[in-house]
C-alpha cells in the first residue's frame, strides 16, 4: 500500500491519469479541459501528457457533448465527460435521460455506453447563479443510470476508476466545497479491484455500496458527498451532549443502498437525512420513504430530512442560511431523540 | 412555392426527369455513370419491395396487429439511392422511417415491425448491419451520429489510402428535425471535428402536419454552409441522382474530407404515420401533384424506354413482393407476448439493487398468483 | 348550472377556448396545434376560429417553444404550450428549469411569467417509446413551478382556466388514457371564480387543493391523474371485501396538497400511494415522507407505494404489467391492512 | 490566422483604422454620416467611463468585496457602439459581460454589483431600462429575446409608419454561444416569424479558454445566412463601424424586415472573468497585438487628430471616471447582508404551500435561537 495525502480535487485528477493509462479508449471531454485543466483544474496536466485527441475541448454544447460522446462510446470508446457546473447539466437533460439511460435497454443489452458524466455540484463556495446546485435527485429517477458522489479523497480517486471501468454509464458528483479537503489515498486498492477476478464488475458493484463512516447507537445520520463532512461534525458535538449518532455516507444515490440505512436504522430506530439538494422530491424522500417502508416496526421516531428549501439557489450571500448547517442538522437530531 | 423558400426547386440535382427521361448533371453525373440496367433494376426492386411491406404493415396496422405504423410511402428512391451507395465499411444513423435504407442494408422488413407491434423498442443488432437503431426523439441520433463518425476517425478507418477500405457515417432525418437544437449542434461538432459523416435530410415537405415553411424560409441545404459544411440539393423522387449525390457525399468523407449535408427533396406521399390523417392539411391536388411524381414510376418508365424492364423480371419482383407481404403477416402473426421478465432485462449491464429488488418483488408477487391458481 | 357531458379531451378544448375568449393575451403554441388541431385533436377547431395569430403551429424544437414563450410572456402574453408528448418534454428542460421556474425569483418578483405548458402524459394507449411516460417528478422538485393534473373531465376544464389565470407558471399533466372518459361538467364554476373578488389568486389556491374522491374508513388510497379511476374501482373492490377505502385525488403535485392526505391518513392509520411513475425517486416518495414526518403515532402500518419499476416504459405489450394495476393496488391494500 | 476561418478578418465593416484614421465602407457609411464631434465624444466618453468601472469592479474582487467579476474590457466599442444605435422603443438582452450597454440604458452601473457581490440574481428594473437581466446559461436569453421580439411585432410596435415610433430586440451573446442548441434555435424561430431582432455576437474569440476556432470553422457571421438571415462582420474594435452596422440591423429590424445577425469582431483583453488566468492558454504576443488595436485608444486618436478632444473635456471625463470609482466602492461597500427572509419570496407570485411551510418552519426556528438568547 502507498498512501499519499492529496486533495479531492487532485485525487480525481490522479484518478483519470490512472484510468487513461490502464486504458487507451478512455477519453476526457467537456468546455475548457484541455489546454486550460478545467475551471477547477480537475484534470489540469493531462491534455500536456495525453493530447488533445484524448483530452478534448469541445464545443460549447451539453447536448453535443453528451450526444457525441455516446456516439465514441458506441464504437467502444469509454468518454468522461466533465459539465463545468451542476447548473449547466440541463441543455444535455434529453440526451442524459432518453438517450444515455436508454440506449442498453432499447438495444436488448447490444449496446453499453460506458459514459461517465463528470458534475462539479453543490454549493458553498460563494459562487453566482447556477453554481450551486444539486441537481441529484433529477437523475435518480431515471432508469439507467448509476449516481455516485465521494466523500473523501480516497473515495473520489477509487470512484472516478470504477465508473470508467463500469459498463453503464455514471454520473460521478464532486462536492466543489470539498475539493480542497484534503486525505490520505491509498491507490492500490482500486487498481487491485480492477485487475482483479471481477474487474468491472465487481469494481460496479462496490461502487454501489454506502460506508458506515462512524459507528453510533442512538441516531442514524445519513448524508453523502458535500454533507458527509458536516455529518460528522454533527455527530461530533452531539456526542459532547450525550447523543451517540452513526453517520452513514451513501456514496451512491442511484442505486441506493437502503439496505445499509435500514440496517442501522432498525438498531438506532431513529433516522435523520441531510443533504443540500432541496427537500421537497429530493433524495430523501425516497430514502425516508424505504427506510420507513422496511424498518417501520424498529422506529421511535419518523423519519427527518434537513436539506434545501423549496427555492431556487439564493444569492450567496444568503447561501449558508439556505443550505443546511451544524444548527439545523442538530435540531433535527433533537427533534428525533424526544420520542 | 415560394421562389427562393424551402419548397422551391431552386438547385436541385436531378438525373431523371418525372417522365422518366435521362438528363445529365455537370457536377454528379459522374458519380453515377458506372450505373447499369442491372444497377437500376436492382433498384426498382428495392423500391417495389419495400413499398409492398410498407403497404402490408399499413394494412397490419389497421387490422389491428401493430400499434402504429409509419410509412416511407414516395421516399423511396431517396432512401434506396442513398442506401446503394453505401458500403459495408459505413455505418448508418436512421431516424423512423428508413425502412428502404433498412432493406439496403441487409435487416429483414418483418423484423421492423417488432418494435411497432410494442414487443420491444429496438428490434435488429445494429453492429451486424451498420444500421443503428430508429430513434424516435427527434433529432438526438444525429449527435450519436456525430459521435461515432469521430470515433471512426480516431480508429483509422477513414483515409486510410485505400479508398476501399474508407469508411463513413450516414444520418437521416426530416426537414422538422433540423429546427432542433441537437442537429445544429451536430453541425458544429461535425464540422469543427472534420468527422466523416454525411447528414441526409429528406425533405418530405412535413413535420405531421407543418409544412417545410413551418421550420425554414430559405432551403434547408443552405442551413450547412453557414456552419461551414459543404450542401447540396437534391431531386429526392430521382433515385438516380439520390444515389449520385450520395455517392459523392461519402466518397468526401470516406476520404477524411469532412462532413456533407445533402437535402432530398422528395414528399411523403401517405400518412405521417397510420394515426394521422393528412386531408386535414392538405389538398388532394397537391397529393395528385406528386403521385404524379412517383419514384418508383420514374424509374419504370424510365427502365421501359430503355427496353430495360423484362416482364419476366417484372413480374418476378412483384412475385417476390406478394411473398414478402405474406412472410410479413405471418411473422407477425406469429408473435407471441415477450416474457414478463423482460420488463427488468437490460435496464443495466450490471446488477442494480433497485432493479433486482423489484424484479424479486415481481417474481414473488407473481408466484402468489400460480399459488392461489394452485390451491384453487 | 350548465352541466354538459363531455370528455377530458374536449373538457380542455372548451376550457382553452373560454381562456382564450376570456383574455385576448393568451396563446396556444406547439407542434402540430393549428391546422391538425394537434395529435390528439385537444387543440381542434381553435385555429379556425382564432386563427393562426393566436395558435401558432412552431418549429419543431421544444426548447425554442418554450424559450419564446417566456419571452412573449415578459410581454404580457400567456402562452399555453403543448410539447407533443411526455418524452419529448426533455430537450425543454433547461428553459422550464433554469429559465420558467427561476425568473420571477431571479427579478426579485418584477418579471411574472404565466406560461402552461400542457403535457400529454402516462401510457396505456398502447404507443411506441417515449409516448407513454410520467415525468412530473422530474420537474415537482424545481422551485418556481406548479404541476397540476386532472382527473375528471371537469377538473380538466377548470384546471386548465386556472393555470392559465395563474401567474406562475404552470406544467398541466394530461393523462391521455383518460382522454376519451366522459363526465359532466359545469361551465359556471370556474368562471364565477376568475370573475370573482379573488380572480386569479383565488384560483391558483383552488387549484392546489387535493380533493377527497370517495370516502371511507380503513385505508387513504392517493393517486392523481391517470390512476384515480383506478383507485376508485380498487376501493370498490375492497368495499366488496369488507375493506373501506378512502380515494384522495391529488389534482396538484407542486404544491402537493399533504396537510388532506395527512389529515385522513391520521383517520385510517393507512396509506397507500399508486402513480405510474416509476415508484423509485418518484412522487410517492414525497408524500410518504410527510405522511411519516407527520402523521407517525397515527400510522398502523408504513405508507406503500406502487408505481411503475425502476426499468425504462417497455414495448406496449408489456405496458399493463409494468403499469399499477387492479391486484397490485389490492395487494399494497391488503399488506397495509394486514397491521 | 487561418484564410477563411472565424479567426480571419474577412469581410470586415471597418471606419476606423487601428491608427484612429477615418474610411468609408461602400455599404455602412450612409449609417454613421449623421455622427458629429459631439456624438464620438460622448461614445469616447461611455467608453472611458465603463472602463473606469470594470477596473475598479476587479479590484474590489481582489480584495473580496465581490465573489466574481466579468471584465468587458476591449469589448468597449462593439457595446458602446450598438448601444448608441439602440433607441428608448428597443429592448435588449444582455449575457453578462454587457456592462457598456447597461450604460448606455441608463442602469447605475455599481447597481450591477449587486449580482457579484451575491446579494441577488438580478440587479435592475428590465422594463424601466428597456434592458433584460443578464443570463448566464450561455445563450438560453436568445430565445426570450426572439419571443420578446415576436410579441413586439403582435403590439404593433413595429413597421407602424412612423419610423421613430418602431421598436427593436437586440440579443447579445458572444462566440462560444453559437454552438449551443438554443441559439440556433433562435435564429430559426426568428426567421420564420420574421422577428424584429438583432442578434449581435460579439466574437471575443475566446470562450474561456477555447478559441472560436472549436466554435466554428467558418466566421460566424456565416451562420445567419443559412437560416435565411442576413449577415454582417464588423470590426468590433471600431465604434463608428460597430454603431453604423447596428443602426442598419435595427432599422431593417423596426420597419419589419426581419432579423439580422450582427459578428462584432473583437477581443478580450483582460481575463474571462476574475476567477480566470489566460496566461494558461494564450500568449503575451497575442495579447500585445490586440493592446495596440484598444478600442478607445483609436477613438482617441481619431478625436485627438481632428482637434475635437480638447484636454478640458478629456480632464472632465476622467475626473467623472475617477468619481464613478469611488461612488462604486462606497456604494459596494454600503451594502449589508439580505434579510434571511428573501430565501422564500417571490419564489412564487401566488402563495404556494409547500414554501409556506418552510418559512414557518424556518421562522419558528430562527425565533427558536433568539429566544434561547433572551433566555441567556
Ligand atoms: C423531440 C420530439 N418532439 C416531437 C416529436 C413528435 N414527432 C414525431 S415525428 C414529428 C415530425 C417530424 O418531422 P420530420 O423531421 O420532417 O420527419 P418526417 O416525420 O417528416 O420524416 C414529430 C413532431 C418527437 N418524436 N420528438
Ligand atoms: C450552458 C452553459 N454552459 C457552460 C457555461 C460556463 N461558461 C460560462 S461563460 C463560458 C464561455 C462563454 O463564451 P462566449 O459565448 O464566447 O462568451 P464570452 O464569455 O466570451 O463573452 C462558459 C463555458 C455556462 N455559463 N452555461
Ligand atoms: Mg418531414
Ligand atoms: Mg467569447
Amino acid at each position: 500500500m502507498t498512501a499519499t495525502t492529496m486533495t479531492l480535487a487532485g485525487a480525481i485528477n490522479r484518478g483519470l491519469r490512472a484510468a487513461m493509462e490502464r486504458d487507451p479508449k478512455v477519453l476526457l471531454m467537456g468546455e475548457d479541459v484541455g489546454q486550460l485543466g478545467g475551471v477547477f483544474r480537475v484534470t489540469d496536466g493531462l491534455w500536456k501528457d495525453f493530447g488533445p485527441d484524448r483530452v478534448m475541448d469541445t464545443p460549447l454544447a451539453e447536448s453535443g457533448i453528451v450526444g457525441t460522446a455516446i456516439g465514441m462510446a458506441m464504437r467502444g470508446y469509454r468518454p468522461v465527460v466533465e459539465i463545468q457546473f451542476d447548473g449547466f447539466i440541463f441543455p444535455a437533460y434529453d440526451q442524459i435521460t432518453t438517450q444515455l439511460a436508454k440506449m442498453h435497454y432499447r438495444s436488448r443489452g447490444l449496446i453499453n455506453l460506458p459514459v461517465v458524466i463528470r458534475v462539479p455540484f453543490a454549493g458553498g463556495i460563494g459562487a453566482v447563479e447556477h453554481h450551486s446546485e444539486s441537481p441529484e435527485a433529477l437523475f435518480a429517477h431515471t432508469a439507467g443510470l448509476r449516481l455516485i458522489t465521494p466523500a473523501t479523497p480516497q473515495d473520489a480517486f477509487d470512484g472516478i476508476q470504477q465508473a470508467i471501468a463500469s459498463p453503464d454509464p455514471v454520473l460521478f458528483f464532486e462536492p466543489k466545497a470539498r475539493y480542497w479537503d484534503k486525505g490520505e489515498v491509498d491507490d492500490a486498492r482500486v487498481a487491485a479491484q480492477l485487475e482483479g477476478e471481477h474487474g468491472a464488475a465487481g469494481a460496479t458493484a462496490e461502487m454501489a455500496r454506502a460506508r458506515v463512516a462512524r459507528e453510533g447507537a442512538d441516531v442514524t445520520l445519513v448524508a453523502y458527498g458535500p454533507t458527509v463532512r458536516l455529518a460528522l461534525q454533527s455527530a461530533e458535538v452531539a456526542a459532547a451532549e450525550g447523543v451517540s449518532v452513526e453517520v452513514v455516507d451513501l456514496r451512491s444515490i442511484s442505486p441506493l443502498d437502503s439496505a445499509t440505512v435500514v440496517r442501522s436504522a432498525k438498531r438506532t430506530g431513529r433516522v435523520v437525512i441531510v443533504h443540500e439538494a432541496p427537500t421537497s422530491f429530493g433524495p430523501g424522500a425516497e430514502l425516508s420513504a424505504r427506510v420507513t417502508e422496511q424498518a417501520f416496526f424498529h422506529l421511535h421516531a419518523p423519519v427527518l430530512r434537513v436539506g434545501g428549501f423549496h427555492a431556487p439557489y439564493p444569492g450567496s450571500k444568503l447561501e449558508h442560511d439556505y443550505l443546511p448547517n451544524l444548527d439545523r442538522v442538530l435540531e433535527a437530531v433533537d427533534r428525533v431523540m424526544t420520542h | 412555392m415560394e421562389a427562393h423558400g424551402p419548397l422551391s426547386d431552386e438547385g436541385l440535382v436531378q438525373m431523371l426527369t418525372p417522365a422518366g427521361e435521362r438528363v445529365e448533371d455537370e457536377r454528379f453525373s459522374s458519380f453515377a455513370a458506372h450505373l447499369d440496367a442491372d444497377d437500376l433494376r436492382a433498384m426498382w426492386r428495392d423500391m417495389v419491395l419495400v413499398r409492398a411491406f410498407d403497404t402490408e404493415a399499413t394494412s397490419l396496422q389497421r387490422q389491428g396487429q401493430l400499434g402504429l405504423w409509419v410509412p416511407c410511402l414516395g421516399q423511396e428512391a431517396a432512401q434506396i439511392g442513398s442506401g446503394h451507395a453505401l458500403r459495408p465499411s459505413d455505418y448508418v444513423f436512421p431516424s423512423y422511417r428508413e425502412h428502404g435504407v433498412a432493406f439496403t442494408r441487409g435487416v429483414d422488413l418483418p423484423e421492423i415491425l417488432r418494435l411497432f407491434r410494442g414487443l420491444q423498442h429496438g428490434a435488429w443488432d445494429p453492429a451486424a448491419h451498420g444500421f443503428h437503431l430508429y430513434t424516435l426523439v427527434i433529432g438526438a441520433h444525429s449527435l450519436h451520429a456525430t459521435g461515432y463518425a469521430m470515433a471512426m476517425d480516431r480508429d483509422g478507418l477513414v483515409a486510410t489510402g485505400d479508398a476501399d477500405r474508407d469508411g463513413a457515417v450516414i444520418c437521416y432525418f426530416g426537414d422538422g428535425a433540423t429546427s432542433q437544437g441537437d442537429v445544429n449542434e451536430s453541425f458544429t461538432f461535425a464540422s469543427v471535428n472534420r468527422a466523416p459523416i454525411v447528414f441526409f435530410v429528406q425533405n418530405n415537405q412535413f413535420a405531421i402536419s407543418e409544412p417545410t415553411t413551418c421550420q425554414s424560409t430559405v432551403p434547408i441545404a443552405q442551413r450547412g454552409d453557414g456552419f461551414g459544411i459543404p450542401s447540396v440539393r437534391v431531386d429526392g423522387n430521382d433515385v438516380i441522382a439520390s444515389y449520385a449525390v450520395s455517392q459523392w457525399a461519402l466518397r468526401r468523407a470516406r476520404a477524411g474530407e469532412g462532413p456533407v449535408l445533402v437535402e432530398a427533396f422528395t414528399y411523403r406521399m401517405g400518412a405521417h404515420t397510420t394515426s394521422d390523417d393528412p386531408t386535414r392539411y392538405r389538398t388532394k391536388a397537391d397529393e395528385q401533384y406528386w403521385a404524379e411524381r412517383d419514384p418508383i414510376a420514374r424509374l419504370e418508365a424510365h427502365l421501359v424506354s430503355l427496353g430495360e424492364l423484362s416482364d419476366d423480371f417484372a413480374d418476378g419482383v412483384r412475385a417476390e413482393a406478394k411473398e414478402l407481404g405474406r412472410r410479413t403477416r405471418e411473422t407477425v402473426r406469429s408473435w407471441g407476448k415477450p416474457p414478463l421478465a423482460e420488463m427488468f432485462q437490460h435496464v443495466y449491464a450490471e446488477p442494480h439493487a433497485t432493479v433486482e429488488a423489484e424484479r424479486a418483488w415481481f417474481e414473488r408477487y407473481e408466484a402468489s398468483f400460480a399459488d392461489a391458481e394452485a390451491r384453487a
